[in-house]
């Protein structure tokens, strides 16, 4: 068996999904004949056909609008947003209609739908092509928001959103498409879609982070161990909900925390998890919490964007900060 | 004419159902005066679009209603007390007594479309002889949503109808300011798909359009677009007072062609209704809805932890600390 | 001089940017004849005319963007979303261009426009007609995010937000059009739009809101008073920029912090205000923060929205938890 | 034929536009293939719809391209080295070198046609004779707010006209997968604005369909909807590979209908331009876009704080030490 792409155990996830529930049906711009334009979706036309593979017109809104027809009919649709630029015409419908007609008809109608779409910055593209909403969506009640961050989470988080029987919003990121490989069995089998992952153990401070950013977390980890330091890594993967317990727990022990996320600061999703610990877990810090995020600026054009995205310089100074506390 | 307008009793069951339509608006207007029922959107003048329309489908084809189809969602079985359930405040209103496929209520304007694009598919895919039915008002059509939904509709020609309850009015915006387009129907030509206009205050042209809609999307033919030209001859909502933008001669006007009046005179002209039948009935019908009335205000409350039940098929952790939090926080109330 | 509501103080405002600046105009639904659904735009299309008050079509996407070609123009919209629960079409507008017009062409066009919506429960409406998106706008860059609590700042907060060259989302707590009255002189002056506003001074307790809650969060004040504890209240009025030196100063203190917000806890602007006070003012704390806020579900229909909002009981029991806290 | 299409200068011009743009968009692939400019949209074969377009227009009318019109925004006086800079990643692209008051290059499919509506209502707020000018592409016509954006400028009869380059392709999705309609002039339909299609390879018709609707539209006579039919002859973009889902058959075919080869024979045929014409115009081109790559090249980075700089007109607290940690970091390194 070899080793796999994030964005090949995306497709992997998805024709296991296919060819086991035949209610699965994969359907956005560009996704059957082009087989998307990261690959995600390729050769599952040939395979499932144009019944259950579906290329839509140019509509973003409406994409997500017949999704919750599909799925309140029993379907499971798996929709792609070609980018997160180009997401917020669905925020309508997840928020008004997605997320609630299970609540509004006391679970005569339910949407188990997912929404795909590729996230951030870092691949060099043009603009508009890099944004990271997560928070927006995990601000919505009866929604689940899920990001892998690894070939291996790929598959069992997709498998799961899938499964699930409400809709999730599973944003992948780009960047790490094509950065990692590992060997990923297509044993079907699907994670828990709420529960964070201790990527790294550590005993002297807690990095949390998500998505791409675990990249320059797990260097700086690395980095630390070098000089002494252990660093727990955490990757919270399904931000909605949040499995703030593993985050607490791990901030028990270690007592110092920083959070790396890639999305603008203010109001990110960086800021419930540090929430959660100053109401949680405040009596184990030892020092301040740290947030490393992208600036409250628009993300830059691609000259410019990786100085917007955290760089591991940063996660570094601020962890060291964070561990010089007294 | 068609057939079901030469059969007397399907006739008299259709004035009967705008009858009740309009005698159920009026007592929930009472109501919410009285301040037992939330804000309420009456469907007065606009009877035979939402019976009409409802008429025509069957039962395992699938309604989406805006906010303005009490008749529509009555024909179909959801009963006045859900109605009432709804619109005065409880989310138990939506949750069984019509078909058990159909959408509830749709108040974000337009929105509904799309998923009538997406049962429309689901129908296609399983290869059911079911059709969509969505019905919307004339400001839809200023929604993009509303075209996107027209437009995919078209290009997969999907079993769904849209039918637009053309009122004349969006709240205080009349169709002149919605649109510079001669008829809604022919939003339908952006599409690719047939409009009409009809009638929306003769129920008999209503279902008879509407049916044959159904019937070309039943066989595979794609879908419509019908514009019911009819008036909205009450306030917007119980929150509105449309004497601040429409004038009283306007609505006077209006009161001549209204749908119920003008069914009653042809079956009386036909010999099929009596003043002794439309005494008998409005009694009848008063009953209905007054025992509906009393049943929904005797409606024991939703416990608050309802809130949380149905948010997800399984309550995540931090939730269940959040509903547990509320429970604990109402007994020591 | 009389006493007047929260929005007659929006209506008053309206009609003095009116006046002073020739390029204010304002448009939305029904905001011209009718003279809104609530009255805020009563008046004005007698006064300025068709050319500046203006009836749109339904088409909430559309009016925001058209604001932006309109402000690009040196035009100052001010563009009336008649219920927050049909403002998510407008994110796309405000998320990919009004906020980010200016970066784009380098400061070449701006968008000074204004979009005020009507916010939050507890007026007995019908579904969709209740929510609180603030924390979702806060997290645009580019953007500012207020929210007046009072006649005077609704007054003195709305010129701002109007003479401001940059986007405006300016939420207006429904339940506060009518509760308060008090004299607003039409003086014309503006309140900054980069400050907080400690409402009631104490020195036991911080507890930091803004909107509606603001009344349940005084009364609590008033009832801690009581039993001698003394709480300062801080609204924060504008979210985005936050003043945090406002509330860090405060906690500084107290020690002590409690947030209260209608939306949804997780990812809510509470958790900004947390995350900040646990960034930069975690020695003051002698206690875990709280937040109360709604619930992570749908608003209910009207008959349990009481029960959605913190009630006055929720934020006096967080605040004697957290006042207990040794 | 049009007044202009006699003035053998002017044909001349818009040939040679034609072709700058033509050998501008080989440039860039080239610098995108070698690194040096990030993922770029070609507008093989359908300069003729973006120079007909501009020079159709006067100065003082609004410019609101999509990303495909390179051509235009070169007739407007956007430099090479702008264009180049925008696509190479840096704002500066977007600052300065066209008209001031034109919009920027727009990314997300048709989210500028309300931004035009905007523009055009400035003009007829302020009573000026100008007009906005919205470009987009064929499956733009799918996305809900150019349906809003038309039909609010046909409500108000405002000074905008939208043009469709329908290149055939919306990445992969051909133009019969995106909709029914018979044409996407019918689009106007659903507005009451009037639509009309013409051939979007010939530059005279464009430029002359063109100042007809800016004519009516600059004398009050309201907005109109032009669709230009030509083909995409490129990869949608550089990060594309349209073998994956058309044929090279299909692609050969339409090389024999692209623009510039077209009014090069006419031009040849009417002897207003000869063998040499070609050869000294290739060249000086050619050295015109090598200088524009040169100066490209050569311009300074932008400093990591102008990330900060327009964020807002004056930079909030908070922001100001977000630039100011950044910049430390920045010293730091
Ligand atoms: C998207 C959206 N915007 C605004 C509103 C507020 N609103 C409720 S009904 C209405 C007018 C609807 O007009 P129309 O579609 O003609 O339906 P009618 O009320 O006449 O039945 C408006 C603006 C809404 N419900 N949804
Ligand atoms: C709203 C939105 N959705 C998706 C995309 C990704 N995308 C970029 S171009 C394109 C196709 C556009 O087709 P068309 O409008 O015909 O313009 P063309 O590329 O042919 O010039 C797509 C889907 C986008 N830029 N914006
Ligand atoms: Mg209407
Ligand atoms: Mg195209």
């Amino acid at each position: 068996m070899s080793e796999i792409t994030l964005v090949q155990a995306i497709n992997r996830a998805l024709t296991r999904a296919m060819r086991d529930d035949p209610t699965v049906v994969v359907l956005g711009e560009d996704v059957a004949k082009d087989g998307g334009v990261f690959r995600a979706t390729e050769g599952l036309l040939a395979e499932f056909g144009e019944g259950r593979v579906i290329d839509t017109p140019l509509a973003e809104g409406a994409i997500a609008g017949l999704c919750v027809g599909l799925a309140a009919q029993g379907f499971r649709p798996v929709a792609e947003i070609q980018f997160t630029g180009f997401i917020y015409p669905i925020i309508d419908q997840m928020m008004n209609h997605a997320s609630r007609i299970r609540t509004r008809t006391r679970g005569r109608l339910t949407c188990p739908m997912v929404l795909r779409s590729p996230c951030g910055g870092g691949i060099r593209a043009v603009e508009h092509h890099s944004e990271s909403p997560e928070a927006i969506f995990a601000h919505m009640p009866g929604l689940r928001v899920v990001i892998p961050s690894s070939p291996a989470r790929a598959y069992g988080l997709l498998l799961a959103a899938i499964h699930d029987p409400d809709p999730v919003v599973f944003l992948e990121p780009t960047r790490l498409y094509r950065a990692i490989k590992e060997e990923v069995p297509d044993d079907g089998a699907s994670l828990p879609l709420d529960r964070a992952f201790v990527v790294r153990e550590g005993s002297d401070l807690t990095l949390v982070t998500w998505g791409a950013m675990l990249k320059e977390t797990m260097a700086t980890g690395e980095r630390l161990a070098a000089g002494g330091v252990s660093a727990e890594v955490i990757d919270l993967a399904t931000l909605k909900p949040l499995d703030s317990e593993t985050v607490l727990r791990s901030v028990a022990k270690t007592g110092r925390c920083v959070i790396i996320h890639e999305a603008p600061r203010t109001a990110g999703f960086g800021a419930e998890v540090a929430a959660r610990i100053a109401e949680h877990g405040l009596l184990s810090l030892l020092a301040p919490i740290e947030r490393v995020a992208g600036f409250d600026t628009v993300m830059p054009l691609l000259r410019l964007e990786q100085h917007y995205m955290p760089e591991e310089q940063r996660i570094l100074a601020a962890a060291r900060r964070v561990l010089a506390f007294r | 004419m068609p057939d079901f307008a030469r059969d007397s009793t399907q006739l008299i069951n259709l004035y009967q159902a705008m009858v009740l339509t309009r005698t159920f608006d009026a007592k929930a207007v009472a109501l919410q005066r009285t301040g037992r029922l939330g804000t309420y959107p009456s469907s007065l003048g606009q009877e035979a679009v939402a019976v009409g329309v409802a008429a025509a489908m069957r039962e395992e084809d699938l309604l989406l209603p805006s906010f303005r189809e009490h008749g529509a969602q009555l024909w179909r079985g959801v009963t006045l007390q859900d109605i009432l359930l709804y619109w005065g405040g409880d989310e138990r209103g939506s949750a069984s007594s019509g078909p058990r496929h159909d959408f509830p209520v749709n108040v974000p304007v337009g929105s509904h479309a799309p998923h009538a694009v997406g049962v429309a598919l689901a129908f296609k895919l399983r290869g059911e002889q079911c059709v969509a039915v969505c019905v919307m008002g004339d400001g839809a059509t200023s929604k993009g949503e509303v075209a996107e939904a027209l437009n995919i509709a078209g290009v997969w020609r999907l079993p769904v109808v849209f039918v637009i309850n053309n009122n004349g009015w969006a709240i205080s915006v009349p169709v002149a300011r919605q649109t510079a387009a001669a008829t809604l129907a022919q939003k339908a030509v952006a599409a690719g798909i047939p409009g009409e206009q009809v009638d929306g205050n003769d129920v008999i042209a209503v279902r008879a359009a509407v049916e044959d809609a159904l019937a070309r999307a039943r066989a595979g033919n794609g879908p419509a677009l019908i514009e019911a030209i009819t008036y909205r001859l009450s306030d917007h909502t119980t929150a509105d007072d449309a004497s601040r933008y429409r004038s009283d001669a306007e609505v006077s006007q209006r009161w001549n062609e209204e749908p119920i009046a003008r069914l009653r005179r042809y079956l009386v002209k036909r010999e099929l209704w009596t003043k002794a039948d439309e005494e008998r009935m409005l009694t009848a019908l008063s009953t209905q809805v007054d025992a509906a009335v009393e049943s929904y205000l005797a409606t024991a409350p939703q416990p608050v932890e309802s809130i949380f039940d149905h948010t997800y098929a399984t309550l995540p952790a931090d939730l269940a600390d959040q509903r547990a939090a509320a429970l604990a926080a109402r007994s020591r109330r």
